[in-house]
């Protein structure tokens, strides 16, 4: 299945490889993974991601269909968590496999972007000061918006 | 027709969903946004930059132009921040 | 270690566990794994990979310092085997850390691109014909040197 | 000095490394690469495109203006094919 919307934490390695083993006479595969952060400058003890899993599921899977046939990659898969996670947690992860490594990596990217600005997932930060909604960046848009030009 | 509200939005307006009947005139997920500003103030406020905007018809997102007749369940949600 | 040179088999989602186990706020993890490729139009028996291990050892970790360096990357790792390899098997694993997206996917495609040209290993296809030397692309020459021009 | 070969200049060479003792003249990886193709057919043949060749000097590569003077290790390296 190449979408997956959970509540329930996951292990990076794992799913990784149980991508690979659908592997057919690919010869390039590119893993990304999305940590929560808490840094000394920006300190949060968990971020709570809300998200609406109907539409997320449809989104993903258009976006991944997209990749798929822009980068001619023989396979993608998206895997995003909602929820409370702690610092260090996985939160999601974007995989693709291509023939060649430029595929993998611009599939790879692509999915990213697209997630970033469409995929119904909305980020709060919990301190101990208490919670505050991430805001969106524009340079999540600009990142988007170069496969408009692009190609 | 079921509305949904996410994030910031669901908690500046203290629910997640309500159930409204729709004017006439309100054809569009555009006009949608603008109706909604002019049924309560905590609407009209939160609501005051309408084009950060997406909107979503039965769980898929469609433009501003975009019909809303018939839907059962539309959403109005702010910019997206996951990945 | 961020550099490993060896010609035994690797679990591909066991080393990027391993990898991301050393993360340190980081908030962007790419794995780039190369995989040994047969395909209808090209069948293969086996990939054959050797290697001048000492120099391989200290290219690679130069390479690694820079990208580092470059990209301001928390952490990056390489993995590379040589001897014989069938089709499905991984070859090398790439891996970055960093702060933001951005960084660790260029970081681990630069490391790619020097890999390819910089690295001491060279590639013999095994079919039922016989053995015959993989050569070398003119198209990753110009992959590298696009980190030339670059910021 | 020991010359590695790898590759197919191993292959065509038939041998993987050598010791040699080099003239005077001979300074340079380019120098080193030029005195080689001197030496037998099989190696004026393999090496009749030098610049496709990298050099290594005790296991770091090595531009081919750099000396090879008091090197243990010298290798002779065909475009390389990894990752």
């Amino acid at each position: 299945m190449s979408v997956r919307i959970t509540d329930q934490p996951f292990d990076p390695g794992l799913l990784s490889n149980a991508f690979l083993a659908g592997d057919n006479g690919a010869g390039a595969a590119v893993t990304f993974t999305g940590i929560v952060r808490s840094t000394p400058e920006r300190p949060i003890t968990a971020l709570i991601l809300e998200c609406y899993p109907e539409l997320a599921e449809n989104e993903i899977a258009a976006i991944v269909e997209r990749a798929k046939s822009r980068f001619a990659l023989t396979a993608a898969s998206v895997l995003h968590r909602h929820g409370r996670l702690l610092p260090g947690e996985p939160i999601m992860q974007v995989m693709t496999l291509a023939p060649h490594r430029q595929a993998a990596f611009e599939g790879a990217q692509y999915l990213m972007d697209y997630l970033k600005t469409d995929a119904p997932f909305w980020k709060q930060e919990e301190t101990p000061a208490g919670r505050q909604w991430v805001e969106a960046k524009a340079a999540d848009d600009a990142a988007r918006d170069r496969w408009l030009s692009a190609r | 027709m079921k509305i949904l509200y996410f994030a910031w939005l669901r908690e500046r307006l203290n629910r997640s969903e309500e159930e409204v009947t729709l004017p006439p005139e309100v054809q569009t997920a555009g006009d949608l946004l603008a109706w909604l500003a002019t049924r309560d103030e905590a609407l009209a406020l939160a609501l005051e930059k309408p084009a950060q905007f997406k909107v979503s018809r039965d769980a898929r997102i469609i433009g501003p132009e975009a019909s809303i007749l018939g839907a059962n369940t539309v959403a109005i949600l702010p910019p997206m921040t996951g990945g």
